[in-house]
């Protein structure tokens, strides 16, 4: 379906074995009067090639946590150890997705892709077909040659995403990597997103404020409470793979949705 | 036609200014009865242009040639001091006060110094165009350097991109409208600099002109040196203004 | 009391010492003036500011006043002579160029000034000498002369015979070789009062005033250097009064000549006067001036000041 | 500690980077046999600074007093200039060139004029102080003004800002880290400038103390006049950049 | 039942009368070659009190219209009529919430939400209360000294929101004002809006991704096509005031979903 992106990656590790383990993972801002705990208490250990979706109240640590996974921060307390060794940088083979779509304004959209691969040394004509397919997946094929401030909202946060997938990275992390997209869009950049998992058998972590979204999508779902953030359930979706847009009408759906409502406080009708 | 009218009053304005000023000029002259020595007539400035034209033409070339050398250098040797200085917190303790030392001293008062080292040639010139124009481009440099956003820090920090990369490819970009602004100060401070080494030594230059209209109180051809000196400023200023404005859609964020 | 602005030629040194014993010693405000002295920045901004009226009387040079009257529309005349002898002296190293005498200039560096009047008399000087060798002169800002000549970077430069003790302090009073063209045959008025030729027709007895109180300002300082010393070193900061008290001999040297002790200090003679302009108008190709032009003979004491 | 070893470090680096240079100053005349007249020994300037210190005391409040009130006036004047050089384009167009031209042209050479404009006194100082200082902030702040981002224009203009208030409630305040900057350069351009005013005609301050001085081939109180500037434009400079510090919590950006 | 925000005000119109008409509206961007249609010939009338959502694809021009009527950029053609005047700048009692957060970095998030009354030469004591309660409503009360950088993005989000209604415009423009917000807060925040609005008689147009949200809020929906966007549906939501969460589950609400998300190429489960 997608040839590009099925660029086959060796990964160390067997699918299901332990990827992460974040053990008391815990941060808090600004010095001991007038600090700030963001997060406590997170333990979490994240399987290889699993799909796991952070759902909890705007201002919750979700950013935080995803940014500390990425080696952006570092936590005050407890620990995250990927791949046996604890994150203490960011890795070779991580895309990250920001809240903000975070694009270079001097750079077209095309080399704003290319980007992760210009600075691996790797800017070949593999990579720019790469890159150009990524864009006409999305979307953006007529605008290669656009400057950031030529796109819209949903533009930009789309070539974002082709920005973090461009090296077919492992471990992807991703903030609210949907929010700014319409329906349609959204939807086919969820089957973007399960087509790239199972074809890379990457490990995924994303952020994202729909429920529905989060069990469509997820392995599991840790919702978070608000702040300080903890996680306050962990909900294992057992749905079959490939998932399909009909899914999310069934009863088993419903429940799974209603669960993790109930975890954010939200009313959901069963 | 837009363009053209356009075009028009970017000549026209400029001009206008001009006449205002020569108005003035020449009012206040008239009206106070300033006496030659100390304010010449416009016509007679004028006349000593195109009187001493080829001259001022051929000393205008060398101190445009020292200017730009000393810009140059100023900004070759200004950006490794800016980078030097905004990522290295020691460096930047240890010699950035020194930096600023030099830049409160009158450079006429290193000339015997400067002469020592350098000998009557360029280099003295140079030297001193340098001395006297870098640092703008240290400090806007490093400023911008310092003012990167931070996402776009994160970006390079998640694709592990080396200080190297992150140099070239983050923050110096990001830190262009920031060298460009110190480059324009610079620029026109290089010509200073320039006049103030053919003063502390040289036999040519309009610095050098300046100097001996001066001391035969020959006040016409002084003020045509100062005008070449102006012509000379305004010149290489507009090459700088106008890489700023070749560069400005790289950056452009503005929405029609 | 009658306000009264004097520009020097440059800020105060030991060579000014006369005009603040004068000051000092209340000559001035005997006459019935009110004189400021200011500092200048050379003889030819020395005329600019009387031209601009920032001052009314200048310590300038015959030269300078040639020059703006020749190029600049000035009116600026010569009142009283008071550097009899040229100052214009060209210094080098004993062991090294050792200039003693003219035939040496031939071919020679010498550090100068961008457009500075002394290289013209240098050259006029050795045309008159019969050297056709031409001296090279290189221009060296006057704060770096002394200084390129102690490193050995040049073997000569030119500067006022004033600069002595500096020279002598810079490469050792033992290795520090002065040649006073004056002293060797060039005969050139050089500082002295300078007016406006209006000021002279408005107000003759207020020039003749300043002169008078001027000139008694210098004989006092011809007699008593030490007092003088004092003076300017009292009245201006940063001075050191051994090298103030070395300019006031040296200074005194180009004042008290055998003219003087006849004539009065401050005297013009027509004749020595004639010789300078025409020296002088040899440098500026093209002017055209008489030598009864650029001087006024008539304010000066009607009893010579003698030293 | 942290706090305490950190003031150590502030402390200690710039006073290692000093060491540096006098040792540098010191083999330099060793190994080259520099006559004092070119350069004297640190022993010689610092025998001379302390002989001469209520000297270099009393002359340096002149120099400094006419070095902050000359900033002060560039300051004063230079966000206007910026202000109407960055909102029209006619002023810009008309102004902007002969702005350019009064920056290349050596202030030395101006003297006369200033002298018959404003006199002897304080005035023509500042007016040179004024002059060589104020185009780095004009040409920063211009630039900070035109470089303001779109979206917070958007903002002023969906809220109905009157021009007064959109610049003084969003581009002013957003421009303050170029106007900083190029106050930085503007607070050491004024020392040079407060002493060119003393070149041309002073009887006091740091600038007439030098050129005493060097008549005098006094190289070593020469040298403390100079040390006694340098130190006067790092302590103007770190005035500004305490300002800037103390202002960099209101444009953090930056995340921990 | 917040009483700051019900401040009234005069508006000259009664509710259901005309408050704006849009007439062959039409944005190009770009000279001649290489220009690009951003929206056009829309048309609409636009009633006062009402509340309309905009619904359509990323980069279909959501945000370009709501900006021609926010009096920021001009139309390339056509007319858009606001109380019988053509808009040409920006009105005063006008507020706009901006797709990014647009905070003011120096200023405080109490002082920027008072911003608007700043401007306005309103900020008395009355003006600071009703800051703090609209801060306080949207959940950061304990933020109010906290600056731009100290907050997530939903935080951020809903400091905008605050300072688009501080002083109570009567036509609210909302550029996806609660795309970043958890499923709970949003909630919340769409029954602040429905407050607002039944308190103030506010006429409302808004963006939005999600088209449960554009049925559950709005009297009319518009549906945007793909670029050139135009108006391929509307729907006129005929459903009671005030509008409660256990309405989302009704079958007449499916099949309003049902037919925008038709309008949007989504399949909707009925
Ligand atoms: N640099 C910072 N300084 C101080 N506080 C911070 C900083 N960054 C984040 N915080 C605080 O940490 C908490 C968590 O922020 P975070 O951005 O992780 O939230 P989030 O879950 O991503 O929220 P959202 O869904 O709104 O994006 C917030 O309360 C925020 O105020
Ligand atoms: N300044 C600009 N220059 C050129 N093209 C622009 C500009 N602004 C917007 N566009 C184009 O106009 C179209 C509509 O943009 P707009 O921002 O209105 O989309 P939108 O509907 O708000 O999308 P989203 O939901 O992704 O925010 C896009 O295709 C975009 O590329
Ligand atoms: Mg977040
Ligand atoms: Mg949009």
């Amino acid at each position: 379906m997608i040839p590009a992106i099925a660029e086959p990656q060796s990964t160390p590790l067997e699918a299901g074995e332990i990827y992460g383990r974040f053990t008391g993972v815990r941060k808090v801002f600004g010095k001991q009067e007038g600090a700030m705990v963001a997060l406590s208490d997170v333990d979490y250990e994240l399987r290889t090639g699993e799909l796991v979706a952070l759902l909890g109240p705007s201002g919750c640590g979700k950013t935080t946590l995803l940014r500390m996974v990425a080696g952006l921060t570092k936590p005050s307390g407890g620990s995250i150890v990927i791949r046996g060794r604890e994150v203490t940088e960011p890795q070779d083979d991580f895309g990250f997705v920001f809240q903000s779509p975070n694009l270079l304004p001097w750079r077209t959209v095309l080399s704003n892709v290319l980007f992760p691969m210009e600075i691996k040394g790797r800017l070949d004509a593999a990579a720019k077909v790469r890159a150009i397919e990524l864009l006409e997946h999305v979307g953006l094929g007529k605008f290669l040659k656009s400057r950031p401030h030529e796109l819209s909202g949903g533009m930009k946060q789309r070539v974002a995403l082709c920005r973090a997938l461009i090296h077919s990275p492992s471990l992807i992390l991703m903030d609210e990597p949907f929010g700014a997209l319409d329906e349609l869009t959204r939807m086919e950049m969820h089957e973007l997103l399960l087509d790239i998992r199972r074809l890379t058998g990457a490990t995924v972590m994303f952020v994202t404020h729909s429920i529905s979204e989060a069990v469509y999508l997820a392995d599991e779902v840790l919702v978070f409470s608000a702040r300080p953030g903890r996680v306050s359930d962990r909900i294992r979706i057992d749905l079959p793979y490939p998932r399909e847009a009909a899914l999310r009408y069934t009863a088993g759906f419903r429940e799974y949705e209603r669960r993790a409502g109930a975890g954010l406080g939200v009313l959901h009708h069963a | 036609m837009p363009i053209s009218s356009d075009a028009v009053t970017r000549i026209a304005y400029p001009v206008l200014g001009l006449l205002l000023l020569l108005l003035l000029w020449q009012g206040y002259i008239v009206l106070f009865d300033v006496p030659q020595a100390v304010l010449p007539r416009p016509l007679a400035v004028w006349n000593a242009t195109v009187n001493n034209l080829p001259l001022l033409l051929s000393e205008g070339r060398v101190t445009l040639l020292e200017s730009v050398y000393g810009f140059l250098l100023a900004f070759f040797l200004g950006i490794p001091i800016a980078v030097a200085i905004s990522s290295s917190r020691t460096l930047n303790l240890m010699f950035y006060p020194l930096l600023i030392a030099t830049q409160a001293l009158p450079k006429v008062a290193l000339a015997p110094l400067i002469l020592v080292w350098l000998g009557t040639g360029i280099e003295s010139k140079l030297a001193i165009a340098w001395l006297v124009a870098f640092f703008p481009i240290v400090v806007d440099t490093a400023t911008g350097l310092r003012s990167t956003p931070t996402e776009m820090l994160d970006l390079a920090a998640s694709v592990r991109a080396s200080g190297w990369q992150t140099f070239w490819k983050i923050k110096f970009p990001a830190a262009l409208p920031f060298v460009i602004t110190g480059s324009k100060v610079a620029i026109t401070l290089a010509v200073i600099g320039a006049v103030i080494g053919e003063f502390i030594s040289s036999n040519e230059g309009l610095g050098n002109l300046l100097l001996v209209a001066n001391s035969q109180v020959n006040t016409p051809l002084a003020f045509a040196s100062l005008l070449a000196l102006a012509v000379l400023g305004m010149v290489l200023y507009a090459a700088v203004a106008f890489i700023d404005i070749a560069l400005k859609p790289w950056f452009s964020e503005v929405r029609h | 009391q009658t306000p009264l602005t004097f520009s020097l030629d440059f800020r105060a040194l030991g060579r000014h010492a006369a005009w603040f014993v004068a000051l000092d010693k209340g000559y001035y405000k005997q006459a019935g003036l009110d004189v400021s002295i200011i500092a200048g920045q050379g003889t030819a901004q020395a005329i600019q500011a009387i031209e601009a009226g920032t001052a009314q009387i200048a310590f300038s040079d015959v030269a300078g006043v040639v020059a703006a009257r020749a190029n600049g529309g000035s009116t600026a005349r010569m009142v009283s002579v008071i550097y009899q002898k040229a100052p214009y002296a060209i210094f080098s190293l004993r062991d090294g160029a050792n200039v003693r005498s003219a035939d040496q200039l031939a071919g020679l560096e010498i550090g100068s000034g961008a457009g500075s009047f002394t290289q013209k008399v240098i050259e006029a000087f050795m045309a008159q000498k019969g050297i056709t060798t031409p001296a090279k002169f290189t221009n060296i800002d006057p704060s770096a002369r002394v200084g390129m000549l102690a490193a050995k970077k040049i073997p000569s430069i030119e500067t006022f015979v004033m600069t002595r003790p500096g020279v002598a302090k810079a490469v050792g009073s033992s290795n520090a070789r002065t040649y006073l063209l004056a002293n060797d045959g060039l005969v050139l008025y050089s500082n002295g009062i300078v007016v406006r030729d209006d000021l002279i027709k408005s107000k003759p007895d207020l020039i003749k005033a300043f002169i008078a109180a001027s000139l008694q300002g210098w004989k006092d300082t011809i007699a008593k250097p030490e007092e003088a010393a004092d003076i300017v070193v009292k009245l201006n900061k940063g001075l050191e009064k051994d090298v103030v008290l070395e300019e006031i001999e040296i200074v005194s040297e180009l004042v008290k000549t055998d003219v003087t002790a006849k004539r009065g200090l401050g005297a013009i003679d027509p004749e020595a006067m004639a010789s300078s302009v025409s020296l002088i108008l040899q440098t500026l190709p093209g002017a055209k001036l008489a030598a009864g032009d650029v001087y006024d003979a008539t304010l000066l004491p009607a009893t010579p000041v003698l030293p």
